[in-house]
């Protein structure tokens, strides 16, 4: 089998060195029920690589790519452009198919890149620090607020209406597992400052996002205040990075946590994952941050070097006691991050982020044309909600036929809240003028 | 020799990317807009090749030399893995799309639950845990929902843990709520009955068990259907740790030990890339007690065969814990580990796993006596000796650091913790008989010289791309980002 | 633009260094008349990569590939799955982004594969010796025509009826400009003994293909004694290299030189370049042949190396007395053919020829059962011509509505004959029993 | 360190392909069988994968540091267009499909054509050549039938060619059966314009001229137009060799200048990959004068929008001299020069120019005091040196091999032939100024050491993965395959 280099020759030789007479000897230890006579049974056997390869194709082939015509889907992950350069470098070897870097001499080309990376999201979020990254936006949510109440010891979250729900979902599991009140604001377009009056004295932390799950880019300084004053922490989310080119960053606004998912910046869509959740924080909280870090130190000979450090905080450390029991990151994805964002750089975000701004301008006004369509959010960057006159489900449909993957129905977002007539959608700046008109036009037929 | 920065070699102004002139329309921002530029540096295409190019040069990997990190399980990484999760339709597809339009990934998706469930003999499993950890987190919570369910949420908490455990056991135990209550390790590196007998002489308490089988002293635990028996008979719950399942995948199935639940480390037993730090992929199988209790989304097949996503807690999911993550898991991992799957068949993965375990045996039969076995008898996957051999002074660090200068990665030090001094070799099924000769020749010479107390071995590396580094220091004053130099606000040309 | 790294500071900077106002005074010695006042008109301007990956996946998308459907086009360039890891290989920065190893104390990479690849041809072909690659099978034979002119002295060079028509008209060519006489044997499907009648005196080289172009293979060893007793060359031709694999290689049937292409191991179709242009020769020839050589010596600490050597046969060196004027050979696809060599083995290699050889005849079975349709090649290895009852043009017309690909007509290759009802039609690995049989019945429906 | 021949670690019997076992059919092959196996060793893909990744190490790449290699133009290879070449529609159509199913390829070669015509005004342009020289020979070849056509093929073959030629130039002209008549470099570098006069003085044997501009020594030839005119007057062609195009394209068109033929290598200008040796590929563009023996096949675009080949010599193409390939040349680096030009537009070729032509200048000026230049004046994409600083017994090789141990890969060596140890440095456009900043320090360093005779140099390169290596010995009883050593027939274990 092409992917085991031992030979019949080698098997029988090795097996004479260590004085077995097969490999059956070394599963002594194997519980007599639990032996297998033979492969396990109901499976195929092996198979080369185009037969493998042929019959993924034609998976893959069932499903409609995002690039194959005009698309709006956004709610938590973005259709952007990747410079060919990225996935060139997160392909190379010495990248793709190396560990963890526990030995740091030989892995300087991973620590740098993470350093790089920190330095990249510290910026881009406006805040002190971050970590190597984490899975996703959504678990570096969860994070967050169970590490809120770690530094507030307190035991209340508090999460805006306007968060993301799977977000929310995900944050509520790990605090609940925990024996931590999350409280959920009620669900509202343009309801994150609703955070500054929930905020009380019990409060570990309160959690909004902008741009929010509809869309909607709000100025967050005045909830940061709000949670300051009751010595509450203010955690920022956000789903789409590229906004951070133009939006408010959460260190403007006071935010003590910012998470976020990295997706939009050098990670494709791949149906969700993997991808690369980002997490930043004060200067006074690093070391109660989930996850790893890389910090620059010295070799031996005084050169500068990269290593994993404050491992103090983690599980293969700390165990029972480490701040989170996550062993990993999202590494090649934060490589993909960061490579493209050095593509970018400050004028490439800006400027990449205005011209999804500017589509979406397009998009909104494109549809706000259409008679009986009302859109709700009230400021937005790439990303809005619209009312139909119809059933958005039904809406939905007619658009697939009509060829225009139209966005995502809030009723699948919310099913227990009624949104039955609201569509989000999305566009980026791979959004073109006809894939607008395109929308536009066939839900003039449809509505 | 050593390659800048790029805040120290870009430019704010620089860009790699050619975009359209953007017409500065902000009317529908509302204001809310950023002040404070990022200030960070672009490089041109050139310039960025060259940087990665040069980093990745500083970097060690298995697709450069031989990378025995136990645990970790390092193994060949196809590239085909790699085309296949490249296919428009599976890379440009998005989690959210209508699922008619993504029938394909939702079968690819079938087709390796229904690999990971016959393989492992378990009726379900958890697609969506994020890596090894939260697929821990993920059978943990099940246990949690389904100890609510039984009405005792609130009385059993205590999770039995070996002390040979990953730390992420212990670490997801006390997530959940959980307190951990550790077993010692008898002499042959097993679970220590009589102890565990012990422990569970009060069963309202327990919630179950977490075990590592293959467990982290590459031993199988002889005794496992008994401890699954014991915490089942507390009223408890067997949590498998499967990041050693590379060692029985084909040859052995967790169902048929009475496990409960179990993640599987796709980068480790599937070969998914490990890329430096992750992406992982931890799919949970989960038994017949625990499946109603999983996390959504997951996929199910209709009858008309179309298949469909269960998202909402309500009909199939009624009872699931909730959710644990954004969207349905690492579909870009589950295409390249079902790509190996296929690869290998059910006949190539049991010639996986005993590939894997008559590697690991060879290191150990060959390295025997220059160097101290931890255990007595067959190993599993991986080789472990303790540092008794080496002379005072010299230690499992400077023997790994040696190693770095005879070309290869050292093996997982000082792991598990109840061994001293420990040294893991996990070889894995792709290395070549020639690769690991020279492997043991190697690291005999080394180990020869650390009986001897050569001190030069507290130099090393002599020859890497650094030369030792100070660990202490960065811990010390943690420096977690570039500063501009006094002087300079955004990034220096 | 993102492949220029200079800025306009820089710019600026560099001009004053060295004493220059602008760009322009580079350019003072451009007669005056040819000065442009801009940039050349006519032309677009930079487009970023989105925009320019998008118009060129359009263009490729108006392509039919060959692995879309039921394919058998042969006839000089054969469909065949390429492994995963050779082109991971081939796009490895070190092998991909340098040069011709000028220098070889930083090419050894380049090097050492270069003189695997020599070593694998030479067994493949059971020759002794192998150059480092020509730019494609059609190139290497004229190439060869030329040194067998060379080496004999003669001016007279003989192709049979079975060559490629290609491979001769581009050897036509390059003799006729030299001043050396081509004899073209008749166009015939098992002709290519007619070689032996042929040969005289004042011949220089016959040259014979195994398989031809019409698929059939013939041991040639008679040919080779015919010419060898006239003190002639024998050149052996091939087009499909994985027939080497199965059937009677150069070496075998005595031939001076062996050339041929060498695309269907581990180089895209690509729509018929870059290929790799196979050469190897008999040792006493060595001196005279064109192309890169590259051979093993030692450095100065006494170590195994690789260098590029007699370089003194090329025009660098010789000039206008080199024995070619090629100044490159195909160094990425020679790598890439000794790549897939390398997963192949002997072992790979003769079942994959197997596996070829025997789709071949599962679709020679199916389409002879076809009525009206004579199987027309009389021993093949994959590929072989049949002969419809009905104009040939239109039932691959015909076939392609029905999604077939059915090969090519006798027609194209030899306008000049009369084979208006002839296909010639290959099978590979990637032949599937389900193309074979929408073949048949496409074939059926159709004549 | 050394890695091993694959025949020295890899068996007859292992393969890295997993193929359905054949059934030893083999009926129809007549007996045509081969008898002796080819003995080829195969590898294991984890084994194959490390093998070509460790070769891989010991080269030097443009993407890991500053290349340059005079003449040969090494660039950026941006990433995109490989991505591109790989598209299915482009990588994955057959040479003989239906035309009716490859329009998109047909009208990508159009596109292209369309662009290198207007880029040099010309009126045709011939895409099969497979590489520089072969473009080259597609121009001789062209003058050749157009002299044929006038009844002139027989008397007139006398070709001018200057010293400075690349050798291709002389070889081609003797392939397509002309003589060389060699003509002299005057001091400025250029053409001897007397010595051109006086050769011209009989012109009824003069076939044409082939003339390298901007020239080898860098320098653009100021009596271009006054060189056309005359070969014209001679009765001759003018073939203008286009390696260097990349310092002029976007700035200056050739057709402009009264050249009747010249080939485009599109690695150089272009940045097509150049793989380590090739594949190149070498449009060539006619002047009306000689497009109507362009070569076949070519793409013409009918009027109805579709996109046909002329393959046969008729019609359109019946004065052609003839086919030079089996197919329609290099697709494959067709679609890499396309996105590359798409990418930078006529702006941008422009700059590529001017910042080729800039960078050149920069180095000029920046070692001028420490060298010795070849030529006064501004150079276009490459600056000259000749050897005259250093000490005796220092040469031109010694200092490109002391570049080696500074990172750096060598310039040209020895070449042009009419400057004494010639070192001819040609930056490119894609380099940034801190590179060339820190290129030139390295080398002034370097020249002063060779100026005062420092003797190291002649062992230089120390810090290479080989030391300097042995040509007389490889020449003088050549090695140019592996053996198995005595007593073995196949590949060893």
């Amino acid at each position: 089998m092409r992917y085991l280099p031992l030979t019949d020759d080698d098997r029988k030789a090795m097996l004479k060195v260590i004085g077995a007479k097969s490999a059956d000897d070394f599963y002594g230890d194997v519980p007599e029920s639990a032996r297998l006579g033979g492969q396990v049974a109901g499976l195929p056997d092996h198979q080369g690589e185009l037969a493998v390869e042929r019959h993924l194709s034609k998976l893959a082939a069932k499903n409609r790519s995002a690039s194959s015509g005009p698309f709006f889907v956004g709610a938590g992950a973005y259709k952007h452009h990747i410079p060919a350069s990225v996935d060139m470098v997160i392909q190379r070897s010495e990248f793709l198919t190396t560990y963890t870097p526990y030995q740091p001499e030989i892995a300087q080309g991973t620590l740098q890149t993470l350093f790089e990376f920190q330095t990249q999201v510290a910026a881009l979020t406006a805040m002190d620090v971050a970590n190597a990254s984490m899975y996703d936006g959504s678990t570096a949510c969860a994070e967050a607020a169970v590490m809120a109440c770690r530094v507030t010891r307190r035991k209340k979250v508090i999460l805006s209406g306007g968060l993301h729900p799977h977000y929310a979902a995900a944050t509520r599991l790990l605090c609940e597992a925990q024996g931590l009140e999350v409280v959920h604001l009620p669900v509202a377009v343009d309801g994150e400052m609703a955070l500054a009056e929930a905020v009380d004295d019990q409060t570990a932390c309160v959690i909004g996002q902008s741009p929010n799950i509809f869309g909607t880019v709000t100025d967050l300084s005045a909830v940061a205040d709000a949670a300051h004053e009751k010595k509450a922490l203010f955690v920022s989310v956000f789903t789409e990075a590229v906004a951070l080119g133009l939006v408010t960053p959460p260190g403007e606004m006071g935010a003590d946590i910012a998470v976020g998912e990295g997706q939009s910046i050098g990670v494709p869509l791949g149906f969700g994952g993997p991808y690369v959740g980002l997490f930043a924080c004060t200067e006074k909280l690093v070391r109660q941050m989930p996850g790893r870090l890389c910090g620059e130190t010295v070799d031996a000979d005084g050169k500068r070097g990269f290593v994993l450090t404050l491992s103090t905080r983690e599980q293969h450390i700390r165990r029972d006691k480490a701040t989170s029991n996550i062993c990993t990151n999202s590494g090649l994805c934060a490589l993909a991050f960061t490579a493209h964002m050095t593509l970018l750089g400050d004028k490439g975000l800006r400027d990449l982020a205005l011209l999804n701004h500017e589509a979406a301008c397009d998009l909104a006004d494109a549809l706000e044309a259409v008679p009986g369509v009302e859109i709700v959010t009230p400021r937005f960057f790439n990303e809005f909600a619209f009312r139909t006159p119809m059933n958005a489900e039904a809406v939905l449909a007619m658009l697939d036929e009509a060829g225009v993957v139209g966005g995502v129905r809030a009723s699948r977002l919310f099913p227990a809240e009624h949104m039955g007539d609201v569509i989000i959608c999305a566009a980026t700046e791979c959004t073109t003028p006809e894939d607008i008109a395109a929308y536009a036009a066939a839900l003039k037929e449809i509505v | 020799q050593a390659e800048g920065l790029i805040f120290e070699i870009g430019t704010s102004e620089t860009t790699g990317v050619d975009l359209p002139a953007p017409k500065n329309r902000t009317g529908r921002l509302g204001g809310v807009a950023r002040k404070v530029p990022t200030g960070l540096p672009g490089l041109s295409e050139p310039e960025m090749v060259r940087h990665y190019m040069r980093l990745s040069q500083r970097n060690y990997a298995i697709d450069l030399g031989f990378f025995p990190l136990g645990s970790c399980t390092m193994k060949h990484n196809p590239r085909l893995n790699e085309k296949m999760a490249r296919l428009p339709g599976f890379g440009d597809i998005h989690p959210m799309q209508p699922q008619a339009t993504v029938q394909g990934a939702l079968e690819l998706i079938d087709e390796l639950a229904t690999w990971l469930k016959t393989l492992t003999n378990m009726p379900f499993v958890a697609m969506s845990p994020k890596a090894g950890a939260h697929g821990e987190l993920a059978g943990m919570l099940a246990i949690r929902q389904a100890l609510i369910a039984r009405g005792e949420g609130e009385t059993r908490k205590r999770v039995l843990v070996p002390a040979s455990a990953h730390g992420t056991n212990p670490a997801t135990a006390v997530q959940c709520g959980f307190e951990v209550d550790e077993i010692k390790a008898n002499a042959r590196g097993r679970v220590d009955m009589d102890m565990l007998r012990a422990k569970l002489e009060r069963t309202d308490d327990v919630a179950g068990i977490m075990l590592t089988n293959p467990n982290t002293c590459g031993l199988f635990e002889t005794d496992i259907k008994e401890i699954a028996d014991l915490i089942h008979a507390a009223g408890g719950y067997f949590y498998c740790d499967g990041a050693n399942f590379n060692a029985i995948v084909g040859r052995v199935r967790p169902g048929d030990l009475g496990v409960d639940a179990m993640h599987i480390n796709l980068h480790k037993t599937f070969s998914t890339p490990h890329g430096g730090g992750g992406p992982g992929s931890g799919p949970t199988v989960l038994s017949q007690a625990l499946a109603p209790y999983a996390p959504v989304p997951f996929v199910v097949k209709n009858e008309d065969g179309v298949y469909s996503l269960v998202e909402d807690m309500d009909g199939e999911a009624s009872e699931s814990f909730g959710r644990m993550v954004a969207f349905h898991g690492q579909m870009g991992m589950f295409v390249r580990a079902l790509a190996y799957i296929l690869s290998h068949g059910a006949d190539g993965l049991k010639q996986v796993a005993e590939d894997a375990v008559l590697n690991a045996n060879y290191i150990a039969a060959k390295l025997k006596h220059v160097m101290t076995p931890a255990f007595e008898g067959y190993c599993m996957h991986e080789a472990l000796f303790s540092d008794a051999f080496t002379a005072d002074g010299i230690e499992t660090l400077d023997i790994a650091k040696a190693l770095i200068d005879e070309g290869y990665h050292p093996m997982t030090m000082y792991f598990p913790l109840v061994v001293h001094g420990a040294m893991l070799i996990e070889p894995t099924e792709t290395e070549s008989k020639a690769t690991l000769d020279q492997f043991c020749a190697s690291l005999e010479s080394i180990a020869r010289r650390a009986a001897q107390g050569d001190e030069t071995l507290k130099g090393a590396p002599y020859l890497a791309p650094a030369r030792r580094l100070d660990e202490t220091r960065a811990a010390r004053k943690p420096v977690l980002k570039w500063t501009a130099p006094e002087g300079e606000t955004v990034a220096a040309e």
